[in-house]
């Protein structure tokens, strides 16, 4: 199979989690588009690593994974905090500030 | 099937060396970020505000101090050359702005320490502008228990030192990997950090969400522009990737077949970008900054607002610069496009701003679309006049923001223009050193922004961007504007009855304000010194 | 290293700028004037430097003198360079002169309120007024002196500052809930100007990207040696973005509409300082940097600006006929002036020029001596509208008699100063351009009709209801108008002194730009005068 | 000797100085400090006259360089005088007839408070007129011209607290400046041209004049006569000497009457040398003088206030002055001589004038006056001299001057000669009717007093001695300058080396034009002996034909100039005012008003939204990605 294929899953995944997060409310379902996002790197890092025959790229996908997950901790704290404060997890509801 | 014979022609991967004295202003940061999570376990809660401060500044001073070592040493110039297998360059502009950074924190750690300007807590304990206990619900008990019982989120100060440590490694980040991974590392804590308001919770934390998401999504963007120039050049390390684009280095068939496809590269460019642009600000992935501004602790904005901006513009300039000099016809125009719109848009949405934060908020906006023509100009001269923008501008706006902190009233800071009326009256010597700031802000001459101003439109202009230098003088006409709009309003307006008393800080914000106003005249009327430092700083080892 | 004259002149006013802010704040009145006598020490020690500046300048010696260098931003090619040419100096000399007068005339208008009860409000607004004045005056001196573009440009911007809060902060308090309008008046004189010095400021980087170093004197060599040449775009471009600040500052038509909001909120004195003072350098900004830097330029557009400055003369002219207000009068009167001065600027003849340059000097010492005494009589009655006013003559003749003087010299009175530079400057402009010199010759009728207008108004007929108690001049105001006057009286009488210093210099200005007076047409055959 | 020439002019100089600026102080001795430096002065000028009286004739002028003036390279403008027989001449009569009004004003202005100051104003007149005629250039000429106008400026609104003599004040010197305007241009023109403005080499310059410069020569011809009828108050620039008679009485004698209207003619006989080369500007200057002299005579005809009336014959004898100047060397020497004996008996009339005025409560309207003879002995015979010598009754000194110039002007030749001819002698006839007119309507008739605004009776009386002894020596010039001058053609002999002289060439015999001029001055005197002398004159004016109506009004130049000048101007004025507020600041505000609206809806995209700040993102991530492969694909 043509890896060029997995390069063009992996755009199309991104584009699904970034179009995800434009229409999605709930900031968890906003949050999991993200992580689509970032896993649809790394599956194109692994598709070009596997085409240029050097591990550059699979070695990234791991500290795309750590980060991801960091990423994680941070961010379901703020939108559990919020959450807590607001007893809602839709993005919209929060628009105090604007103009 | 495949996977046998590739793991036969890969090579055993070898030890990495690792150049410590080279990496050690960052591992000076990094370990006092981590003594700072040991204190906040083991140390008893009332003594940790003054431990964290000592570990905090003791790092930031150690960093401080190595940065000048190697400066000193050479590794400025001379001996300028990448470290840790090419992951980090160790050369001027990495130095130059790793120093700014760290006197940056500095300034924000001691106003991070400020603890006379909020009203003592129940028990007579002083209070900082953070949440007593950033997890409680606003309002709860459990809020007010943390408050009555005298907590603080002593926690800031490691969040601190690991963004700080961040910024210092982002700027100074010879590939990709390295980039990405150093702009997650400053920008996690950040998120943190903008939730963390005493006042206002609701703002602060709708401003750490919106942070959150935005810099979540805008990383994305940046790793999937990664794994694209990756996939076009075989490698993350910039200083590969523009042999490859420049065509110098070796073709390997696989390499040959990728580099045929140059919308990989192009394409990947503008992803990067989009992540490095969403971190200066630039328009149209600023609309993160007046919300973020607003909603965090004043501190952390100034801090945030100073030191992303130099740690971002080194990462965009060594980028654009290192990596990606041989497709400047490509990518020029487009940053032309951006500045353009950067400087117009914030300068404009500015005029009709009434709080006093947001008006800094696209205040900043121009002034990273002023820093861009400076980028664009893609030489020594375009290089030197950015780094000593982001000096000025950086100590400037922690300036500004320091002098936010003070004008209060009984809800805490009184952000609202409408509240400044009249302050000139009141407090003629505040009132001063911030329009002080604002002349700054605006460029008028014998302020460092005049003089930063100055070299990065020179600079445009000795690259052939006269439209740029137009075009940028025409907003800074526009910008200036609302700069004196807010000068008339503090010293031509009558003041309010009722309006906000300006708090007598202790000398932790005093310091941050007097070092802002008196860099920001130092670099108006004596810049000769600082941009001979910018100048020489301004090489890029590859 | 010989002494610093030129930085010394500069420096004093600014150190007694920040002297007179720092002086501890006034407890009763005493102490007030106290605080008051030290900048006006200040201003007048400045005037004796001045003095000995202008003793010390040799007129037709090098073109600049008393040269001072010091390195500053060297990567830009910045040098703290100071000199001056005759004009220079002369200029110099009218700002240190007219500083003091107008802090004289100034005594009172910066003094706090005294509120019922007749406590005295304790603050620094009295000293930070003249503190301003002080630093105007330091900003406009550097100016005078600078021969280094960047120099000049920093100063030229940096005195929008002061004058900015001079307008701002001390406006006309006889119309107490007009704040708003003086805001806005201090607000528009700022954009107008930052817009203006911005957009030089373009014109300033375009020029080092060309020359790569700012120093007038290498540029001027380099120009005439042909070691540096701009191609015309670029030398037109240059040019328009310098001349749109300085007309911006000069004002000329159509930039000028910030100059009668600004002068008509300003305190009488301030106002002064920005027409006669502050004006000024735009003015003599044109004869030094445009002319000089871009010859081929200034020859491109002159005629353009000509036109334009004919218009300013009588647009100015006639709305200062049309106005209700005292100070807008005076403001319009202003703008006219400058159409004579840019006129004679860039008709590029040592006539227009030297005529220019005198006028630079007359028409300060004239508008100085005309607005302060309208100051006076506008402090005593609390208002500046002409309505208000009838037959002041009456009732105080010598402040009526005084305002006539200095009104006659504002229409160009021979025997008082401005006659003398309002004639070479038309004649300098007839000798190329008949036309506009004839069109110009017009604006004298115009300016009889708004100085006697004005003068009819509020002086004579019989004594209007309200003017009964007007005081005649006090000591302090005598002080202030009669060495004006005689200033006016021998600048028009025996101007020879001052033509002898300014004439090598606009011979040299003319000489750079490549242009010679035209010849008489018929050859005198008897030979030159008697 | 000669070096006094300044002094003539620093005298009353001083004396203007010292009298302005010395404060209540010299109150009580101004007046006679005033006057003494007057007669000081005409002292030095006699002493100058006799002096050069004793030079032989090509030895006469002097010139006394004093200093530099303005240097501007090429530009060399001196102050140097020049005394010749012709600055003689108006030295004499301006010193003298000076001397002499500053006597009778100690007199008239006895119970002004600001008396000093009048004579401080005097004596600054005194020496910009010596000033005007002593200079030796045209430029310091044009210091000592807009001096007189200051100084006539400063007398005419004397009495200040009356608007209209403020406002008569204002208007003189407006419609000056016009006439200044033209002689600045003149000095351009001839620095343009000669490459200097000296008296000398520009006239030696212009004497040598070629076809190039003769269209020169008739623009600085035409120049000077914009300038001398400012001065002069010739049509179309005259409408203001009827209302400087709001001035003090022995100004109007002094300045308006004797010597600073007479500038003009000296300005165009000074300036002979071009107008010789000038046909056109000679040509212009006949005509104005011409209609001038027509036009203030029948201004003069229906005037009732009696120092209007006299202004109008002004205006009309200068008219006659301007005239022969106009004619070239047939007419320079004439339109001097007339113009000194118009000093004599024109100043005597108008302290006649005020005489009257001083016994009649300030009273002007002669149809509030008559039968005044029986109280005002020597004021009657005085004016009454000075009535007969300006109707050109022989042997008094008008019968002599302006008979010259009637012959002067049939002298032209031609169609042109007769136009003049007739106009002057027409001029003539309208003269003696209007004088007549003035005589009878305040010397004879019966009385018609009424009382003054404050209700005062008048109670009509001789004026003191002070005031009278002038009246008579003026009345003494004018019996006896004519003759005088005409013995043995002195005065010819006298100016003709300055000026030139040359015969004319009329139609008529000299005899034939005396005689008819004779004629017509009788008959003007018959007439206005029927209707004014004959039957009473009523106190209110009869509505009178349309020319007397238009004339009563200036002939209607005053609404000319209203309408146009005045009233256009203020419409002008107001449009600018208002393009000022609405174009100008328009502009400025409307742009300040655009950012502020774009940015008011731009910043609406600042909805507070995340996922639309997102969208913001992801659109502007495209729109990266696709420009630069666009650069790509365009490259």
């Amino acid at each position: 199979m043509n890896p060029v294929n997995y390069l063009y899953l992996a755009a199309l995944l991104f584009t699904i989690g970034a179009v995800g997060v434009l229409v999605r409310r709930n900031a968890i379902v906003l949050f999991m588009c993200v992580e689509l996002m970032l896993n649809a790197c790394n599956l194109a890092l692994v598709t070009f690593s596997r085409l240029h025959g050097n591990l550059d790229g699979q070695i990234i996908a791991f500290f795309t994974m750590v980060v991801a997950a960091a990423e994680v901790v941070v961010g379901l704290a703020i939108i559990v905090s919020v959450f807590r404060t607001r007893h809602s997890a839709s993005v919209d509801d929060t628009n105090l500030m604007k103009l | 099937m495949t996977g046998m014979t590739l793991a036969a022609a890969i090579p055993p991967i070898p030890a990495p060396h690792i150049e410590y004295l080279q990496l050690s202003p960052m591992l000076a940061v990094f370990g006092a970020a981590l003594v700072g999570i040991l204190a906040e376990a083991f140390v008893p809660r009332r003594h940790r505000y003054a431990t964290q401060i000592g570990i905090a500044l003791a790092g930031l001073a150690a960093s401080f101090g190595l940065i000048l070592y190697l400066a000193l040493d050479g590794y400025a110039g001379s001996k300028a050359d990448l470290a840790a297998m090419g992951a980090v360059a160790v050369d001027g502009p990495s130095l130059f702005l790793q120093g700014v950074i760290t006197l940056v924190a500095v300034v924000a750690v001691l106003q991070f320490a400020e603890r006379r300007l909020e009203p003592r807590s129940s028990t007579g304990a002083p209070v900082d502008s953070f949440a007593p206990e950033g997890a409680a619900v606003p309002g709860s008990d459990a809020e007010k228990r943390a408050a009555t019982s005298g907590h603080a989120t002593t926690e800031v100060y490691p969040l601190t030192m690991f963004a700080v440590g961040g910024m210092l490694l982002f700027p100074a980040a010879s590939d990709l990997l390295t980039m990405f991974v150093a702009l997650e590392v400053f920008s996690l804590p950040l998120y943190l950090l903008c939730a963390l308001a005493r006042r206002r919770r609701l703002l602060s934390q709708e401003a750490a969400v919106k942070y959150f998401l935005l810099g979540a999504f805008s990383s994305a963007f940046f790793l999937f522009g990664l794994a694209l120039v990756y996939g076009y050049a075989g490698s993350v390390q910039l200083g590969q990737i523009a042999r490859v684009v420049e065509g110098q280095a070796t073709v390997t068939p696989a390499l040959a077949n990728t580099t045929g496809n140059d919308a990989l590269l192009l394409i990947g460019l503008a992803m990067l970008g989009v992540g490095l642009l969403f971190k200066v600000g630039a328009v149209p992935f600023h609309m993160w900054t007046p919300d973020v501004y607003q909603g965090a602790p004043t501190p952390v904005t100034g801090f945030m607002a100073a030191a992303t901006k130099v740690a971002a513009f080194g990462a965009l300039l060594r980028l654009l610069y290192v990596a990606f000099p041989g497709i400047a016809w490509d990518w020029r125009p487009v940053l032309w496009g951006v500045a353009i719109l950067t400087m117009v848009a914030g300068a404009i949405i500015a005029v009709t701003q009434t709080d006093v934060k947001r008006l800094l908020a696209y205040s900043s906006v121009a002034h990273a679309g002023f820093i861009l023509t400076g980028v664009i100009a893609l030489d020594r001269a375009g290089l030197g006049a950015v780094l000593f923008y982001l000096a000025a501008y950086s100590f400037v706006t922690l300036g500004a923001f320091a002098v936010v902190t003070l004008v209060r009233d009984a809800d805490g800071e009184a952000t609202h223009l409408s509240r400044w009326a009249g302050l000139g009256r009141r407090s003629p010597l505040l009132a001063a050193v911030f329009a002080l700031f604002l002349l700054a802000f605006a460029g008028i001459p014998l302020t460092s922004g005049f003089t930063g101003k100055f070299a990065v439109f020179q600079a445009a202009a000795g690259s052939g961007a006269t439209a740029l230098v137009i075009v940028g003088v025409l907003s800074s006409a526009v910008a200036a504007f609302f700069y004196i709009r807010v000068i008339v309003l503090m010293f031509f307006s009558d003041p309010r009855a009722d309006g906000p008393t300006v708090a007598v800080p202790s000398a932790l914000t005093g310091t941050a304000i007097a070092l802002g106003a008196v860099v920001t005249v130092a670099l108006g009327v004596a810049p000769e010194y600082f941009l001979h430092l910018a100048n020489q700083a301004s090489l890029f080892v590859r | 290293m010989s002494f610093p004259l030129l930085t010394v002149t500069a420096a004093l006013p600014a150190v007694g700028a920040i002297l007179t802010a720092a002086l501890p704040a006034a407890t009763d009145t005493r102490s007030r004037d106290r605080n008051k006598v030290v900048p006006l020490a200040f201003s007048l020690a400045t005037l004796v430097l001045a003095c000995v500046a202008t003793a010390r300048f040799t007129p037709g010696g090098p073109r600049f003198q008393l040269t001072e260098y010091h390195s500053w931003i060297s990567q830009f090619g910045i040098g703290y360079s100071l000199g001056v040419d005759g004009i220079a100096v002369v200029l110099v000399l009218l700002t240190a002169v007219l500083v003091p007068f107008v802090m004289l005339a100034s005594w009172h208008d910066a003094d706090p309120v005294v509120d019922d009860r007749g406590t005295f409000e304790r603050n620094r607004r009295t000293q930070g007024f003249f503190a301003l004045i002080l630093a105007v005056e330091a900003m406009v001196v550097i100016s005078f002196e600078a021969t280094d573009v960047f120099l000049f440009y920093v100063f030229f911007e940096a005195m929008l500052i002061p004058m900015y809060f001079l307008i701002g902060g001390f406006g006309d308090r006889t119309k107490g809930e007009d704040a708003k309008q003086r805001s806005y008046a201090a607000v528009k004189f700022l954009l107008y100007n930052l817009l203006g010095g911005l957009v030089m400021l373009a014109a300033v980087i375009g020029l080092y990207t060309r020359a790569h170093t700012f120093d007038l004197v290498s540029i001027t060599t380099a120009l005439q040696n042909g070691s540096l040449h701009f191609p015309p775009v670029v030398e037109n471009a240059l040019f328009l973005g310098f001349m749109f600040a300085f007309a911006v500052k000069a004002p000329l038509w159509p930039l000028h509409t910030w100059l009668p909001n600004a002068m008509g909120e300003a305190t009488a004195g301030v106002a002064v300082l920005i027409t006669a003072v502050v004006d000024k350098v735009g003015t003599y900004a044109m004869l030094r940097f445009c002319l000089n830097l871009f010859p081929e330029a200034s020859k491109t557009f002159a005629p353009a600006i000509l036109v334009l400055s004919v218009i300013s003369i009588l647009y100015g002219a006639l709305l200062a006929v049309g106005q209700k207000d005292i100070k807008r009068l005076v403001a319009y009167a202003s703008i006219s002036h400058f159409g004579f001065i840019i006129l004679g600027i860039f008709a590029l003849t040592s006539q227009g020029q030297s005529g220019a340059a005198l006028y630079m000097v007359n028409h300060g010492v004239s508008t100085a001596a005309w607005l302060l005494v309208a100051g006076f009589l506008m402090s005593r009655r609390g208002s500046r509208l002409i309505a208000d006013y009838g037959g002041v003559q009456k009732v105080a003749p010598v402040l009526a008699g005084t305002f006539l003087v200095g009104g006659l010299a504002i229409l160009s009175l021979p025997g008082l100063g401005p006659f003398v530079s309002e004639f070479l400057v038309l004649v300098g402009t007839f000798e190329r351009y008949p036309a506009l010199g004839i069109v110009a010759t017009a604006g004298i009728v115009l300016a009889a009709l708004y100085v006697l207008v004005l003068y009819q108004r509020t002086m004579t007929g019989p004594v209007k209801a309200g003017n009964e108690g007007v005081k005649d001049l006090k000591a302090r105001e005598l002080v202030v108008v009669a060495p004006l006057i005689a200033m006016l009286l021998v600048l028009g009488i025996y101007p020879k002194p001052i033509a002898d210093i300014v004439n090598p210099s606009v011979n040299q200005t003319l000489s750079q730009v490549g242009r010679t007076d035209p010849a008489p047409h018929v050859v005198n055959a008897i030979g030159g005068g008697q | 000797m000669d070096n006094l020439i300044p002094v003539l002019v620093a005298v009353p100089l001083l004396g203007a100085a010292l009298l302005l600026c010395g404060g209540r102080r010299l109150d009580r001795v101004g007046h006679l400090l005033g006057t003494f430096l007057a007669f000081a002065s005409f002292g030095v000028g006699l002493a100058l006259f006799f002096s050069m009286l004793g030079r032989s004739v090509d030895q006469r002028p002097i010139h006394d360089h004093l200093f530099t003036w303005i240097p501007v390279n090429g530009f060399q403008a001196e102050v140097g005088f020049q005394l010749d027989q012709l600055s003689m001449t108006f030295v004499l009569l301006i010193t003298g007839v000076g001397s002499l009004i500053h006597l009778y004003s100690i007199g008239y202005m006895a119970h002004d408070e600001k008396r000093r100051r009048f004579f401080g104003y005097l004596n600054l007149f005194l020496a910009a007129m010596l000033l005007l005629v002593l200079a030796d250039n045209y430029l310091l000429l044009y210091v000592g011209w807009e001096g007189v106008g200051l100084a006539s400026y400063l007398l005419i609104g004397f009495w200040q607290h009356k608007p209209s003599a403020a406002t008569a004040a204002k208007k003189a010197f407006l419609v000056n400046r016009v006439g200044d305007v033209g002689l600045s241009i003149a000095v351009m023109l001839m620095f343009t041209t000669f490459g200097t403005f000296a008296f000398t080499p520009v006239f030696a310059d212009a004497s040598k004049a070629t076809q190039a410069t003769q269209a020169t020569l008739t623009g600085i011809g035409l120049m000077l006569l914009l300038a001398a009828c400012g001065k002069s108050a010739q049509v179309p620039l005259q409408s203001w000497l009827g209302d400087a008679m709001e001035g003090p009485t022995p100004v109007s004698a002094l300045i308006h009457a004797a010597t600073m209207v007479t500038a003009g003619v000296y300005l165009i006989t000074r300036s002979s040398a071009i107008f010789n080369q000038a046909p056109t500007a000679q040509l212009a200057t006949v005509v104005v003088g011409a209609v001038t002299l027509l036009f203030g005579a029948i201004v003069g005809c229906a005037k009732d206030d009696i120092k209007k009336a006299l202004a109008g014959s002004t205006m009309s004898q200068i008219g006659y002055m301007v005239l022969a100047a106009g004619l070239g060397p047939i007419g320079y020497v004439f339109a001097i001589m007339h113009l000194v004996t118009h000093g004599f008996f024109k100043a005597g009339l108008f302290l006649g004038a005020g005489s009257v005025m001083h016994g009649m409560n300030d009273e002007v309207d002669m149809r509030k006056y008559g039968g005044l003879a029986k109280y005002m002995k020597w004021t009657t015979v005085t004016f009454g001299l000075g009535y007969l010598a300006i109707i050109g009754v022989p042997p008094f000194s008008g019968f002599y001057t302006k008979d010259k110039i009637i012959e002067a002007a049939f002298g032209h030749g031609g169609t042109e000669g007769w136009i003049l001819g007739t106009c002057a002698v027409i001029g003539a006839a309208v003269t003696a009717f209007y004088m007549t007119r003035v005589m009878l309507m305040t010397f004879f008739g019966e009385k018609r007093w009424a009382d003054d605004a404050d209700g005062h009776q008048p109670h009509p009386h001789e004026s003191p001695k002070i005031m009278v002894i002038p009246m008579v020596l003026l009345a003494v010039g004018s019996v006896a300058g004519g003759f005088l001058f005409n013995w043995n053609d002195s005065f010819v002999r006298w100016l003709s080396p300055v000026t030139g002289v040359a015969e004319g060439n009329p139609p008529l015999n000299p005899t034939v034009i005396q005689i008819l001029t004779g004629v017509v001055l009788v008959l003007g005197v018959a007439v206005a002996w029927m209707m004014y002398g004959r039957r009473p004159v009523p106190a209110t004016p009869p509505l009178g034909s349309l020319l007397t109506r238009a004339a009563r009004r200036d002939l209607l130049q005053d609404d000319f100039n209203h309408v146009v000048l005045v009233s256009g101007g203020s419409h002008l004025t107001r449009f600018l005012v208002y393009l000022e507020g609405k174009g100008l600041d328009g502009l400025v505000n409307g742009i300040a008003a655009l950012v502020g609206g774009t940015s008011g809806r731009v910043r609406k995209i600042q909805n507070g939204y995340v996922r639309s700040y997102a969208l913001s993102m992801f659109g502007g991530a495209l729109v990266l990605a696709v420009t630069t492969l666009l650069m790509r694909a365009v490259a």
